[in-house]
This record gives C-alpha cells, sequence and structure tokens, in this order.
C-alpha cells in the first residue's frame, strides 16, 4: 500500500468515498531524520516548505529536510488575513510579487491542492485628495511594469462597489481608490499543506517538533545544525524562521536590521457574503484597516502593528479596537456584527520594509525573512527565487536587491518612505 | 502587557505610549546604530515616549517574551 | 448635557485676563526648585494669593496659571536652571463641577489611577492632550486649544448618551 | 395562533406580548427569551447549520449556543446571529430564522447533507481546482454566512465607562457571590460582573441550601450585603477581554447590541467564576431539533417553565441527572427515562441520590444503568432514542420528544490562560481548568472544576481570602458559607457511543460547524493530528460559539483514535474575546465624525462663514479654497493665486508646528538637528532650515527664528508637527540630556497669518497701525519684529511661502480673528491651501510630495548645504554609494513641451522611446502667471538635464504628456518680488 497521498480530483473523491476509509493518506509523511541532508531548511512555514518544494522540483537536490519546531504551517502562513496581492510602488518589489500574483494563478493545480486563490480584488481607499498622487504614482509605476492596476474616482467607486456607499458622509471622506484586480486572497493553511504535501511527495523530510538550536562551524563553513533532537550534518542551511528571524542573527552571532514585532487579525461571526472584495484604508491619526470577507462569510480584519517588540503572540485589546473602529467607520451597517477571535502572529519587521534574501554571514548559510507585512503573498516567488540561491548559489536577478548589503549601499526598499523604523503609525 | 508605570506619572494605560525602537546595541557606528539589532527573546532595551501623558521619553528595558518590564528609566536628566 | 454639570470655557481665551507660562527645567529634579516657588512633587498643584497657581504636570515641567505677566525676575532667574515661554493661548480651561463631572470624565481615563496621590496629570482625554486638575469642588481641564471645539463636542455627546448605562 | 397557557417561571411575569418569528405570530410572556417562548409553543427548530443546512433545534441556554441564532429585524436594519436564549423579548420584536432557503422548514441547499462526508473536511482542498476556484466561489459564496448582513448604519455611539476596584469578580454564581463577600469583607473594593439579567447562576435551578436558608434566598441576603458593602454589581455584562490589571466587560442587556455599554475595569485582582459549560455527548443523529443538553432543559423549565406537558428522555453520565430529573418531574414534565452510562452502584454513593432515583421510580421514570443513548431517532424533530446496554448490547427503542444529553461540563477558563496560564486536564471529572495563574488572578466554582456546593463554597472563599491578601488587605478569620446543594458528580468520563464507521459521519461535535466524529477521523487520517492543526483543518470551534461545547469532546474523541491521553491532545488555544461582542462596543464612541479629533485654527469660524471648503489634512480642518472665488476648487484656487501675485492675499498657517527651543546650549542643540547651523543665526533674523531622519533622508524643513541668544522658534511643517515634535524631545532627552536646552511646544500658542503679495507691506502697516510701520518697512527678507496687536503678542516676520513681498503674521490666538479681519476690512482676500500650492510649485518650493521619506539634500538640490559640514543627525550615513548613482533621482521642474498639455502629479516620467520609469511628477498645477502647467518632479540624475525631453506617463488617467525638464524655480527665479 502505497504511503504517498493520492492525487486529488473530484473522482478522486467519489473513488474515495466508493473505498471507504484508508483512501486518502497523510499530506506529507513523519519521516525519521536522518543524519546528513544536502539542505536543511530551518522553519516549516511557507517560505522553508516552498523552497522545499522549489529545491526538489527545480534544482533535482535529493536530500532535504524541513525542521520545524512546532507544526507545519503553525507560524504566520496561518495567521494573516489572507490577502494577495502584487502592487508595490518598487520595481524590486512589484516584479517580485508580480511573480508571486502570477504564480498564485495556476498554484493550485501545480501542488494538485486547492489554495482557493481568489481574484477578488484589492481596494486601497484614499481618505484625502492629497493622497492620490500617490496613489497615482504607484499605479503608474504598475501599468507602465505590465502589472494591473486602476484609480476609480468616487463616482467609478461607487459603481464598482457601492457597498461602501462612497459619498457618505466621514471624518474623512473617500476620494479615490487604487484598484488591484488580480489581487484577492488565498486560503492561507492550504499554502503550507499545499507545499508540504508536494514537497513530501518529492522526498523532502518535513521534521515536526524539531527545534534547532545552534550551527556547527568549522573554518568559516557551516558543518550542520543542532538540534533537540540531536546533531543534523547539512552542506547547507537555509533559516526560514519569520519572527524568530532576530534570534537566529543572534545565534550566528550577527546582527540583523530586523525587529519583532506583533501583527493581530480578528474575524466576526459568519454573515451572507457583501463584500466582495478587499478594502484596504489608513487614518490620519494612527489607524489602519483592512478587511475582506471569507468564503465562510467572517469577515477578516487587519491593520497596524501592535507597536512594540513581542514573542507573546497575544494581541493588545487596542489595536483590535483601532482596527474595528475603522471597519466600522468603512462600512456602519456593521456595528451589530460580532467579533468572535482575534489573534496575532510575530512579524520580522526590516529597517526598510522590505525582505530579505541573502547569504549569512557563511558562504552556506542562506537567510530568507524580513517580510513585514508581506510575506504571506510572496511565497510561491520567495520559495522559487530562494531555491535558485540556495541550489546555485547565486540569487536570481528577481531577489537581487534583497541583499542584506542594501542597508549599507543605500540601496533601501524603503515604499513608504518611513525610514529605518519598523514602527511609525 | 496592558499598562505600563511611567517614573512621573505612575501606571498608566499602554495606548499612552509609543514605542520607538530597540536601543542601538549592535554597534556604535551609524549604520550599525541606525539599522542593526542584537534580537533577544527574553531581554530588550528600547526607547519609549509617554506621547499621550507627560511626554517625557523612557528607556524600558523588558522580557518581549512575556512583556514584563524588567526596568523602566526616565530620559532627560543627567545624574 | 446634565444640568448638573457646568461647563465653562472662559479662561484661556480671555485676552489678559490670564498668562499662562510653562517652565522647564534642564534637569530634574533639582534641589533649588522649591527655592524659586515650584512645586517638587509629580502631580503638585501649589495656589498662590491672587489666583495663580502652578502645575507640576510633566517631568521638570511646570504650567504657572498666573492673572498677570510673570515677573522679570522670576523669568530671568530661570536661565540659570532652565527656561520661562509663554503659551498664553495654547491651554483653554475647561471647568467640570457638579456630580456629572466624574462619571463624564469616567468615560474617557480611570481617573483615580491617574489623580492618584497628585492634584494634576498630563493626559490624552477623549483623543485631546489636556492637563487634567483636581480643584476643590470638581476638576479643570487645561485643554490644547486646537482641540478644544473637539473636546466640547465629546462632552456634549456624553450629555445625549452618557455613560451612565446601569 | 393558539392561546398560549400562562407559564410560571422565575424571569415570567404575568404580562404577555406579541412578537413574529419567520412571519407568523406568535406569544409570550414579558421575561421570555425567543428560544423559550418559541420552545413552549412547540416550535422546536431554530435554524440551520452553516455547512451542511441540517435542520437544527436549540443545544444550551447561554452564549454557546451553536444552533438556535436569529436574525432580529427587518431588512436592511437587521442584527444577524443572535443567541434565541439569550434574546430577551419586546413587544413586536421582529425575527428570522437564518441561513435557509425558502424556509426553514423546506431548505434548497441542506439536499448538500446528502453527500454527507462527501463534503466532509478536506472536500474544498481536493477540488474545485480546474479551472480555477473562481470558477466556483461565487456558487458557494452564495451558501456562505450565517445570518443576513446588516443593510443600514448601526454605529451611534456606545458608552465607555473606566472602573476602578481591587478585585473584580468575574461571575455572579455561588463561587462569585463567596468570593466577592470574602473581598468585599476585607475591606477590599469589589465590582461583580454577571452575564445574566440576575445573580446566582446556577443557584436558580439547583436545590440547594446555604447558611441555612433556600438558596433564592441566600442570593438575596448577600446581594443585600454585598451592597452595603459598597459592592457595585453589573448584571447583562461579561467579561470579554484583557489581562494584567485592565479588563474589558461588555453590557448587552437583553442579549441585543443597542442599549451596550463597555466597561474599561483597572483591577488588582481578578476572580474567575464564570462556571462551566455542560458538554454534550457524541452519538448517532444528536443534532436533530429536540436533542438538547440537560442544564438548558433546567433552565428553560425553571425560568420560563417552557418545558410543561414534554416527554424528555435524560441522557448523562453523572449524579446530577437524578437530581435535575427529579426537579424537572416536579415541574411537570413527564420525564420518560434516565439513562446512565454508569454502573448501578455508583448512585447508592450519596443519600440524595439514592432518593430521587427511588422517587424517580415511583414516578414510573424507567432508569437504566450503564445504558447509552447510541442514536436518536426523528427527522424534523426527535420522535425517540435507540438505547443500548453497555454489558449486553441489548438495544431497544424508547419514544420521547426531547432528548436531555449531558457528557459533564467544561470549565470556563479562557480568560485564565491570557497572559500566561497554562492548562491542566482532572481525568476524573474530565475537565481542562487553568494552571499556574499569574499573580492577582484566581479561578474557583465550576471555572476551577468544583461541582459540588459544599466544597465549592469553602474553597471559593479561601482562594478569595488568599487573593486580597495578596493584595494587602487583611482578614479576620473569614467563615465561608456552609451549603449543601445537588452531590457531587461522581461523573465518569463518557464523550460516544458505539457505532460503525460509517455512521460516525453522524455523530456530531462542533453542531454550528457540522464537524463530526467521521471528520476528527478524517483529519487524522491526512496527518493532521495536532489539535491545532485538527482544528484548522475541520474548522472545529471556529464558529460564533467558539467551540465551547465542542472543544473538550473533540479533544477526548482524538485521545480515543491516537491512542493518547486526553491532556496530551490538548485544546487549541482559546482567543479573547471570550465572548462575542458588537463592533460598535469596540469602536465605543470613535465613530462617526468623532473617529478622530478635529483640531482647529482660531480661524475656523470665519472660514465656514465666508464660503471656506474645510478639507481634512491629518487631524486639522483647512480651507482648501473660498466659494466666493470661484465654483470649484480649481477655478477658485487659480483666482486664488493670481490674485496674490496681482494685489496680495492671506492664508491661515495656524496648523504650522513651532517649538520653542530655550537656553544656552539652544544654538547648539539646534545645529545637532538641522543640516545648516542655527548658532549663527543672529537675534532678529530667521533662516530657511531642514532636517534630516537618522538614515540622511530629509525629513522636514521650516524656519527658524532667533528671539534672544539662548531663545528661537523652530517652525516645522504642518503634517510633520508632532513628529518633529517627539523627535526634537527625544534628542533633548537622550543625547542632550541636563544640558542647558529645554523644549516647549508652542503650535497652539501661535496663530499664523501669512500675508503676501505686492499689496502685502502696506496693509500691514495700515492694519498694525503707526507703531508699526517703520519697524515693518525696515524689514528685510528673513527679518523679524516683536511686538503686540490687540493687547496680544505679535511677530512680524518677513518670509514667503509664496515667492512673493511675504510677511507671516504669528499672532496670539486671542487676536488672531481680530488681526485677520482687520486685514479684510482692508480689502485683503484669503486664500486656500490649493492656491499655496500653486504659488509654491510657481517657486519650486518643497512640500511631503518632495520630502517624502525618500529623499536625500542632495537628491532635492541642497548639496551645497550638506557641504558646510555641519554635523548633523542623519549626516553620517549620507555618503552611501547608492545615493550618487546616475539612476538616482534628484528634483527637477517640469513643464509641457507644448506649452498647454496638462500632466498630473503621480505620473511616470521615461523616456520616448521607453517605458521604464527615470522618475515622477511629484507636483503638479496650473500656473495663472505662466498660463500653463508646471510641476517637479524627481528624476535620474542622468536625465535631470535642463531642456532634456521626457514623457509623462500617465495609463492611469489615460494621460499621455511630452514634457521638457526645467530649473525648479518656474516664476520670478531671480527673486526680485520677495526682496520688493
Amino acid at each position: 500500500m502505497s504511503l504517498a497521498s493520492p492525487h486529488y480530483s473530484a473522482w478522486a473523491l467519489l473513488r474515495a468515498r466508493l473505498a471507504g476509509s484508508g483512501y486518502w493518506k497523510p499530506l506529507w509523511t513523519g519521516r525519521a531524520l536522518k543524519n546528513h541532508y544536502d539542505v536543511v531548511i530551518v522553519g516549516a512555514g511557507g517560505h522553508g516548505l516552498a523552497t522545499a518544494y522549489h529545491l526538489a522540483r527545480d534544482h533535482g537536490i535529493q536530500r532535504i529536510a524541513v525542521l520545524e519546531k512546532r507544526l507545519v504551517g503553525y507560524g504566520n502562513v496561518g495567521r494573516n488575513t489572507t490577502i494577495v496581492r502584487s502592487n508595490y510602488l518598487l520595481p524590486e518589489n512589484h516584479y517580485f510579487y508580480e511573480d508571486a500574483l502570477r504564480r498564485w494563478g495556476t498554484l493550485s493545480r501545480d501542488l494538485n491542492y486547492n489554495v482557493m486563490y481568489s481574484p477578488r480584488g484589492v481596494v486601497d481607499l484614499a481618505v484625502s485628495d492629497d493622497e492620490v498622487p500617490a496613489l497615482a504614482r504607484r499605479g503608474n509605476a504598475l501599468r507602465l511594469a505590465g502589472i494591473d492596476a486602476e484609480l476609480l474616482d468616487v463616482a467609478a467607486l461607487e459603481r464598482r462597489y457601492p457597498e461602501i456607499a462612497p459619498r457618505r458622509a466621514r471624518r474623512f471622506p473617500l476620494a479615490a481608490a487604487l484598484v488591484q484586480a488580480r489581487g484577492g486572497t488565498v486560503r492561507h493553511d492550504a499554502v503550507a499543506w499545499g507545499y508540504a504535501r508536494a514537497a513530501s511527495a518529492l522526498g523532502v523530510d518535513i521534521i515536526e517538533d524539531c527545534e534547532v538550536t545552534g550551527v556547527r562551524v568549522q573554518a568559516e563553513v557551516a558543518q550542520g545544525v543542532e538540534t533537540n533532537r540531536g546533531y543534523v550534518r547539512a552542506e547547507r542551511i537555509l533559516f526560514a524562521t519569520a519572527g524568530h528571524t532576530g534570534m537566529i542573527g543572534t545565534l550566528l552571532g550577527v546582527p540583523l536590521p530586523i525587529e519583532t514585532h506583533l501583527l493581530q487579525a480578528m474575524v466576526s461571526e459568519p454573515i451572507k457574503p457583501f463584500l466582495h472584495t478587499v478594502m484596504v484604508s489608513v487614518f490620519p491619526g494612527h489607524g489602519e484597516t483592512y478587511i475582506s470577507q471569507s468564503d465562510r462569510g467572517g469577515l477578516v480584519m487587519g491593520g497596524h502593528l501592535d507597536g512594540f517588540p513581542s514573542y507573546t503572540r497575544e494581541g493588545t485589546w487596542d489595536r483590535m479596537q483601532d482596527v474595528v473602529e475603522g471597519a466600522v467607520d468603512l462600512f456602519p451597517q456593521l456595528g451589530g456584527v460580532k467579533i468572535v477571535r482575534q489573534w496575532a502572529g510575530t512579524n520580522d519587521m526590516t529597517m526598510d520594509g522590505s525582505p530579505i534574501i541573502d547569504r549569512l554571514r557563511y558562504n552556506n548559510v542562506f537567510l530568507n525573512a524580513g517580510w513585514c507585512y508581506g510575506g504571506f503573498k510572496t511565497i510561491p516567488a520567495s520559495g522559487a527565487a530562494c531555491a535558485t540561491l540556495v541550489a546555485t548559489g547565486t540569487a536570481p536577478d528577481l531577489i537581487k536587491g534583497y541583499a542584506l548589503s542594501r542597508f549599507a549601499s543605500g540601496h533601501l526598499l524603503d515604499e513608504p518612505g518611513r525610514g529605518p523604523f519598523p514602527v511609525r503609525l | 502587557m496592558t499598562v505600563l508605570s511611567c517614573p512621573f506619572c505612575g501606571v498608566r494605560e499602554l495606548s499612552e505610549f509609543e514605542f520607538h525602537k530597540t536601543l542601538p546595541n549592535a554597534g556604535d557606528d551609524p549604520l550599525s546604530a541606525t539599522y542593526f539589532r542584537i534580537n533577544r527573546v527574553d531581554d530588550s532595551q528600547e526607547y519609549w515616549q509617554h506621547v499621550r501623558g507627560c511626554r517625557a521619553w523612557l528607556q524600558v528595558r523588558r522580557n518581549p517574551s512575556t512583556g514584563q518590564v524588567l526596568e523602566m528609566i526616565l530620559l532627560g536628566t543627567r545624574t | 448635557m446634565s444640568e448638573s454639570l457646568l461647563l465653562e470655557r472662559a479662561l484661556g481665551m480671555r485676552p489678559a485676563a490670564v498668562r499662562l507660562v510653562e517652565v522647564a527645567a534642564f534637569n530634574v529634579p533639582r534641589d533649588d526648585v522649591e527655592s524659586l516657588g515650584l512645586p517638587s512633587r509629580p502631580g503638585a498643584v501649589s495656589r498662590e494669593d491672587g489666583g495663580s497657581c502652578t502645575l507640576y504636570f510633566a517631568p521638570g515641567r511646570w504650567l504657572l496659571v498666573a492673572p498677570s505677566p510673570v515677573s522679570e525676575t522670576r523669568v530671568l532667574a530661570a536661565s540659570e536652571w532652565g527656561s520661562w515661554v509663554d503659551v498664553t493661548g495654547k491651554w483653554v480651561a475647561m471647568a467640570l463641577q457638579g456630580e456629572a463631572a466624574e462619571w463624564m470624565l469616567a468615560s474617557t481615563v480611570d481617573l483615580e489611577t491617574t489623580l492618584r496621590n497628585r492634584d494634576c496629570a498630563a493626559v490624552t482625554l477623549f483623543d485631546c492632550p489636556s492637563i487634567l486638575v483636581r480643584e476643590a469642588q470638581g476638576f479643570v481641564v487645561w485643554v490644547r486649544a486646537s482641540v478644544a471645539d473637539a473636546w466640547v463636542s465629546a462632552v456634549e455627546r456624553l450629555g445625549v448618551n452618557g455613560p451612565r448605562t446601569v | 395562533m393558539k392561546a398560549a397557557i400562562k407559564r410560571v417561571g422565575t424571569r415570567l411575569s404575568d404580562k404577555t406580548i406579541q412578537f413574529f418569528f419567520d412571519g407568523r405570530v406568535y406569544q409570550a410572556q414579558v421575561g421570555d427569551t425567543a428560544a423559550s417562548a418559541l420552545l413552549a409553543q412547540g416550535v422546536n427548530a431554530l435554524g440551520r447549520s452553516i455547512k451542511y443546512r441540517r435542520l437544527r433545534g436549540l443545544l444550551a441556554v447561554g452564549p454557546e449556543e451553536p444552533n438556535a441564532l436569529l436574525t432580529v429585524g427587518l431588512s436592511p436594519m437587521v442584527i444577524p446571529n443572535v443567541s434565541a436564549p439569550q434574546l430577551q423579548l419586546r413587544e413586536g420584536l421582529v425575527l428570522k430564522s437564518q441561513n435557509r432557503w425558502p424556509s426553514l422548514r423546506w431548505d434548497v441547499a441542506s439536499l448538500l447533507q446528502l453527500g454527507g462526508g462527501f463534503f466532509g473536511a478536506g472536500f474544498y482542498y481536493k477540488t474545485f481546482m480546474w479551472p480555477s476556484w473562481r470558477t466556483y466561489e461565487p456558487l458557494i459564496r452564495r451558501l456562505a454566512g450565517l445570518g443576513e448582513a446588516p443593510g443600514a448604519s448601526d454605529a451611534t455611539a456606545v458608552s465607555v465607562e473606566y472602573l476602578r476596584c481591587d478585585v473584580l469578580v468575574a461571575g455572579g454564581g455561588a463561587a462569585g457571590l463567596t468570593a466577592a463577600l470574602v473581598a468585599a469583607q476585607s475591606g477590599a473594593r469589589v465590582l461583580l460582573v454577571e452575564r445574566e439579567p440576575v445573580i446566582g447562576g446556577e443557584l436558580e435551578f439547583e436545590s440547594a441550601v446555604i447558611d441555612g436558608q433556600p438558596a433564592a434566598t441566600w442570593v438575596a441576603t448577600t446581594q443585600k450585603t454585598l451592597e452595603s458593602l459598597g459592592v457595585r454589581t453589573l448584571t447583562d455584562t461579561t467579561l470579554v477581554g484583557g489581562s494584567e490589571g485592565v479588563y474589558i466587560a461588555h453590557r448587552e442587556p437583553g442579549g441585543l447590541a443597542g442599549h451596550n455599554g463597555v466597561f474599561r475595569i483597572r483591577s488588582g485582582g481578578l476572580v474567575i467564576a464564570m462556571g462551566a459549560i455542560e458538554r454534550p455527548i457524541a452519538f448517532v443523529d444528536n443534532d436533530i431539533p429536540g436533542v438538547m443538553l440537560l442544564g438548558a432543559a433546567e433552565r428553560l423549565s425553571r425560568r420560563y417553565g417552557a418545558l410543561t406537558g414534554r416527554r424528555p428522555v435524560i441522557f448523562a453520565n453523572h449524579q446530577r441527572a437524578y437530581a435535575a430529573a427529579a426537579r424537572l418531574v416536579k415541574a411537570g414534565v413527564a420525564v420518560q427515562a434516565v439513562i446512565d452510562t454508569r454502573p448501578a452502584t455508583v448512585l447508592e454513593q450519596d443519600a440524595t441520590t439514592v432518593r430521587h432515583y427511588a422517587s424517580l421510580k415511583a414516578s414510573g421514570v424507567l432508569c437504566l444503568s450503564q445504558s447509552v443513548v447510541v442514536a436518536a431517532k426523528g427527522r424534523r424533530a426527535v420522535t425517540g432514542v435507540v438505547i443500548k446496554h453497555l454489558v449486553s448490547g441489548q438495544a431497544k427503542r424508547l419514544p420521547c420528544d426531547l432528548l436531555l444529553t449531558s457528557g459533564g461540563w467544561s470549565p470556563a477558563m479562557h480568560a485564565g490562560l491570557q497572559g500566561g496560564g497554562v492548562r491542566h486536564y482532572a481525568a476524573d471529572s474530565g475537565a481542562f481548568t487553568a494552571a499556574q495563574q499569574p499573580t492577582g488572578r484566581v479561578t474557583v466554582g465550576a471555572s476551577s472544576g468544583c461541582f459540588e456546593l459544599a466544597s465549592l463554597l469553602t474553597e471559593a472563599a479561601r482562594i478569595a481570602a488568599a487573593l486580597v491578601s495578596d493584595l494587602g488587605f487583611k482578614l479576620d478569620s473569614p467563615r465561608p458559607p456552609m451549603g449543601l446543594g445537588d452531590p457531587a458528580p461522581q461523573l465518569m468520563p463518557y464523550w460516544r457511543s458505539p457505532c460503525t464507521q460509517a455512521l460516525e459521519k453522524r455523530q456530531f461535535i462542533d453542531f454550528q460547524n457540522d464537524v463530526t466524529v467521521a471528520d476528527l477521523r478524517a483529519s487524522l487520517a491526512e496527518g493532521f493530528i495536532d489539535i491545532e492543526h485538527v482544528k484548522r483543518y475541520t474548522t472545529l470551534g471556529v464558529g460564533t460559539d467558539q467551540g465551547r461545547t465542542s472543544n473538550v469532546l473533540a479533544a477526548a474523541i482524538l485521545a480515543e483514535f491516537k491512542g493518547e491521553s486526553i491532556e496530551s491532545v490538548g485544546l487549541s488555544r482559546p482567543r479573547p474575546p471570550y465572548h462575542p461582542m458588537t463592533m460598535r462596543a469596540m469602536a465605543g464612541w470613535r465613530v462617526g465624525a468623532a473617529l478622530r479629533i478635529s483640531k482647529r485654527t482660531p480661524l475656523h469660524d470665519w472660514h465656514v462663514a465666508h464660503g471656506g471648503v474645510l478639507d481634512p489634512m491629518g487631524l486639522w480642518m483647512r480651507p482648501r479654497f473660498y466659494l466666493s472665488n470661484g465654483v470649484d476648487a480649481a477655478t477658485a484656487a487659480v483666482a486664488e493665486a493670481r490674485r496674490v501675485r496681482t494685489t496680495g492675499g492671506m492664508v491661515d498657517g495656524s496648523t504650522l508646528g513651532k517649538i520653542e527651543v530655550v537656553g544656552a546650549e539652544a544654538g547648539l542643540f539646534l545645529d545637532s538637528m538641522y543640516l545648516t547651523k542655527a548658532s549663527t543665526i543672529k537675534v532678529g533674523r530667521s533662516k530657511y532650515m531642514v532636517n534630516l531622519r537618522e538614515d540622511g533622508m530629509v525629513l522636514d524643513d521650516g524656519i527658524v527664528l532667533r528671539l534672544a541668544p539662548d531663545r528661537f522658534i523652530a517652525t516645522t511643517s504642518s503634517g510633520h508637527a508632532e513628529h518633529m515634535l517627539s523627535h526634537f524631545e527625544h534628542y533633548r532627552d537622550v543625547d542632550w540630556a541636563g544640558r542647558a536646552v529645554t523644549l516647549t511646544d508652542v503650535t497652539d500658542a501661535w496663530s499664523v497669518i501669512a500675508v503676501a503679495g505686492p499689496c502685502s507691506r502696506s496693509v500691514i502697516q495700515k492694519v498694525l497701525g503707526s507703531d508699526w510701520h517703520a519697524r515693518v518697512a525696515a524689514l528685510t527678507h528673513m527679518d523679524f519684529a516683536r511686538g503686540e496687536f490687540a493687547g496680544a503678542p505679535l511677530t512680524v516676520l518677513r518670509a514667503s511661502f509664496s515667492g512673493e513681498l511675504a510677511y507671516e503674521l504669528h499672532i496670539g490666538p486671542s487676536a488672531a480673528l481680530a488681526l485677520w479681519e482687520a486685514l479684510s476690512a482692508q480689502g485683503l482676500e484669503p486664500y486656500g491651501i490649493d492656491a499655496l500650492d500653486i504659488l509654491r510649485v510657481e517657486k519650486g518650493y518643497l512640500v511631503s510630495s518632495e520630502l517624502n521619506g525618500e529623499t536625500t539634500p542632495d537628491d532635492l538640490n541642497m548639496g551645497s548645504l550638506v557641504q558646510l559640514g555641519n554635523p548633523c543627525v542623519g549626516r553620517a550615513l549620507l555618503n552611501r554609494p547608492a545615493f550618487s548613482e546616475s539612476t538616482r533621482a534628484r528634483l527637477v521642474g517640469v513643464r509641457a513641451l507644448d506649452g498647454r498639455s496638462s500632466f498630473l502629479a503621480g505620473a511616470q516620467l521615461t523616456d520616448p522611446s521607453s517605458t521604464r520609469p527615470l522618475g515622477y511628477i511629484t507636483s503638479s498645477v496650473f500656473s495663472p502667471t505662466l498660463n500653463e502647467w508646471i510641476g517637479l518632479a524627481l528624476v535620474a540624475r542622468a536625465q535631470a538635464i535642463e531642456e532634456a525631453t521626457l514623457v509623462a506617463r500617465d495609463p492611469l488617467r489615460g494621460q499621455e504628456t511630452l514634457i521638457r525638464v526645467t530649473a525648479t524655480v518656474h516664476v520670478d527665479p531671480s527673486g526680485e518680488r520677495i526682496k520688493s
């Protein structure tokens, strides 16, 4: 009997129905930890798993282990607000995020796992005419790069998204919106599970409950990792540990341009779908809200960081309040709808707001980190590009901008011009 | 973490305070001081401002894994 | 608005009726602060004859509420250890009296903790930067002039939809 | 509608009211909930589940109810998902069942359940991939959700009240009341919050005697005692969040948003006494309407007399079943049978149960031990049960119209797990409790896994005494209340009845989300083994009820399948809020216009009265333009700007940030903050200065005035004022601590009226009078003079935002209006922010479009200032190689090549032959002076050459304009006007 997860399809569902129990198999197999790998990836989140998948699929690397302290997909890949988009201002970012967005389009079929990519549109609302030039600058940059973007005035907004009632009197009246129609949402957990399943099928060992505690180095070459299950030799090591990246830097004695902050999200009780897009609004006086409605009917919301370094995964009440204030301002009809759950993830915030995919101190140690708010939406692109970096030792053009050296050289990728502060609300 | 104790104002809700940055502990050169951090899960030196209170700048030592405040210094004075 | 509430918005906007001075020391605490007639305990309020008072509202910072311009000698003395800045017009006074005063404030601040062991506190009330002062009867709130209207609207909203729901 | 017989219950009055449910009129008594009134009138089915749309009745009486959720009101003014057992009826209330079409009884989509198991956990991940999910999603979304989405605004402000106490007691049952009493007697200030409209908890129906009084009397006495000790009690109020001394409680009387309020409670200690949630037992078709929790039935019976005449079978695994059965019989409920999973010997462990057992037998109630219900029978309502003896395996069928189940209780311990606190599992009671609580937080009563009254009272008193003692209160030998209630449960954990694997898909665990035993099995088979994975894969516990009735049951069944202990399976982590909370309650008073405060200048009312069109700019309200100058912004602004250049105008600049910097070292401090030196400014003079951020980017610019050798005023741009103040304060407090410099925010202490244009000098001279005449005349560019106007301090600064001869009048706010009106009386017209923008772009002056946090001084053509070598904040990082590359953008002026076409800020600039951006337009205006569109742009240094031709590409707005690069100053490059 094969241990491998069978191909998924409507036919398979029917066959499983006829076959009774035993038809479906674990998505990834809990293989034993071996003592030597070509590549050890630390962190079975979206980036680690996607990189493992691409290393095995695109580069034919045989012996790959993904070591995970807790569970597959237990970190930010399963804690975000599921938004995907590529409407970034800077070319280094928008080409990369666009690569991801294109891959989202076919990922379900590539992985044979439905990740429910829903290109329902991402609408960035402007609450003042003063914001329009910046939106236009971004949208025009996108259009010239061949990426979809539309600028809607209030009248167009009203036609397209009447649910937001753009002409309603508000403290900050809506002025315009930048829309990326191909942006949308993806079922977050499915991404981790789908990659884990596909990587496992290609022979990748996914080892849960395996914490990496140190790196063994000899003559400036990393030899392997110490884990709570013993030492594992590794030819190459990739760290993809999101909120715990700062500690990895400290472990290796390399200060990193990263602080770990909490980002929370919350969901309402399910109601009949009325919001068929993703709305994003930033309000003057410390406030941001992004809101969408899931296919279950719950309103999924998020906003700013909690605002101080934290690993607690317990979001502050005040930030939840702040996000909900914004949501009620955008949709006053939601006043009587109840919030049922709030949660938080630990985000690896860099000092310019853009990620880092690069070597880390040693020639055979790599880092995939600094995802700030944007980690989930890049997973397919990050996995492919990072796999190339790890396999060939050379960063593909798409991620050349994400080198650690950019802070010293000044080639910063500071989308909002916020400067070297993860938090400035 | 729900409150902080301002050395001048006493116990106030967290929302009155704003975190600014972790202390430049990765080196004194401007590049390190501006961008690079030594992240410890149990001990973080930070600048905060009691911006919606007395506006004092504070140096706060915290355990970011628990939120526990280990030390709180009122800045702006030279002793 | 509740009848028992007296909301005044007079002091700050009346020209020459009152001078406001913010005093800031280079260093805190300083031994000679009291010799200059400034209260030295955080949150202390000292009141003088003639209606002037001094609020110790932030580390090394005092707000002097004086009926007349501050004397030249005090200003000169300050240059040794700090500064005196005329801020007349920066703060507007709101007097809250009557039994409604406490619950009105309770809809925006934990009054007891904020004023524990002190008579004044720099605090954000209804999102407005304010200095809250406990008076013999009720409170005086010094609100930043640019948000005084916002403060009054917030209080007026409470009159219709007061926090006393129980 | 048949006339209902008057029911008797602790919460009912005789007065009858009418309400509507799914279009029919029903009668109720005042005090009834929607659930009690409907059940009393034989309405069993109250909703449909979210996934399979199974017809469902009431399961529980509390916020844990997963099934009976109703929509209240008429479209579009509806409130969805209101828990029927918590909804207090009012006259004429309109209720609707949810998630069904066309009716609750006949629902088309319920055909989905025919595929039961097919649509089980993981279904969606395995299909709908071709051609894409988007093909199917709209149809699937049509079936999503529970209640109707409200269509009308429901965002009125909700009151917020800050409360302070020493001990917050959450829950007013026997344990909570005892804890409150002990704490209050110690002198601690106690606040008690109770979710129900009355206190008492289970004492409302439990047969108990406390301190020699019947339970109801003890509750009443205790309430009086608490009152006399100053304890404030908030009923209808639930603890929803918070930890470590700040807690949030939500008051929602009648189970309906509308009169709700939020309490923000600061407390030294927290006593969690929130009771426990009864959990069902899994058996086949345990979700048919009429299958209900035993405790729910007790409440319905006692509070509302809603079950009289019904014929229930009781199925449980503990002693309490017999006491409950006896009470139901006494209340006129024809209990058919008590099915107990345990051996008969357990019954003999206490005399009370023996007595109940005997009396039940005598009443003709069938009592079976070691027996279980394996299946409920019935289609739309339960009509019978199939019972099986656990030892003999014999099965039989019993008719009934209600099936009351109880598998024990899960302590409500959400609040005990925030901010530290771990879970502990007690195998004997099948209860998870919170352990290792941080200081100041304790759990008592059923919340702590204590289910027997006598010991519960003693323990609650002991724990409360220890808590107040930790908090520093003295207590002389607390005397705990002595009580006797229902016997200890003697519970033997029992989770699910045996069935074939094929039927497991009808053993429901999470009713709202249709998670069945089969789903748990499937989840494990597919490798989702950890409870957190199971939750995510099956959607267990993610509904409105957050799995309150299902979590422990699911853990137990997983433990069975995995061959592990329940403790090692654990529960998924509970998340706040502990109880669903409306969004408007969360928003409190920050709704509508009050979302954020509005800042106003002293001239606000004048602008409004004179046709100023005010828009938010940050938190400020500022006039964009005046209707007196044109019907729309574009027309008016051009007219206003033209007038400034030809005659003059005035603008309200009060929003400018102002910081007074004082002290012997003030100049040196400012030197460290600005690219150029302030210490070289002469007294009475001012200077245009630029700040850098730590990373070298230009942060802000402004004019610095030197009032005295040791006194400066630094002005900042309006939008950056708050940040700049903090930035200055940071350096003052960190690097300049104790040095001779102080900072005082004087933004609101000075109103600013900027008067610009050829007539400005003469108008000011006229208005200020003869005293000022010569002084104003003597001012050269960047000079200022100080004095008084109308009793307020006045500074007249000759400086220009507009490139005209211009003066900034800094005036004490008390005289701002007088000065403005005096200027107006001299014929000076106001202009708005849009006109100001035109004037400054004509002169190439910068605003936030150019100071966007991405530009170095060199990018903004201020390289010469850097060359001066002042070692200020941010300067050290300006030497990075990227900043001098030829692709790095630099500020230039731009105009249309044809001198006519328009272009807009935000257009990208490219070579005519390429679409690769080389820069973008930061600002653009129609210049009335030049009669053409002009702008500023950031363009790659290689192309930032005057007269270079570029294309402004604006595909978003369908514009493409050939432009030429110019100098940044479009009008009066030699500055003749300023100097005039």
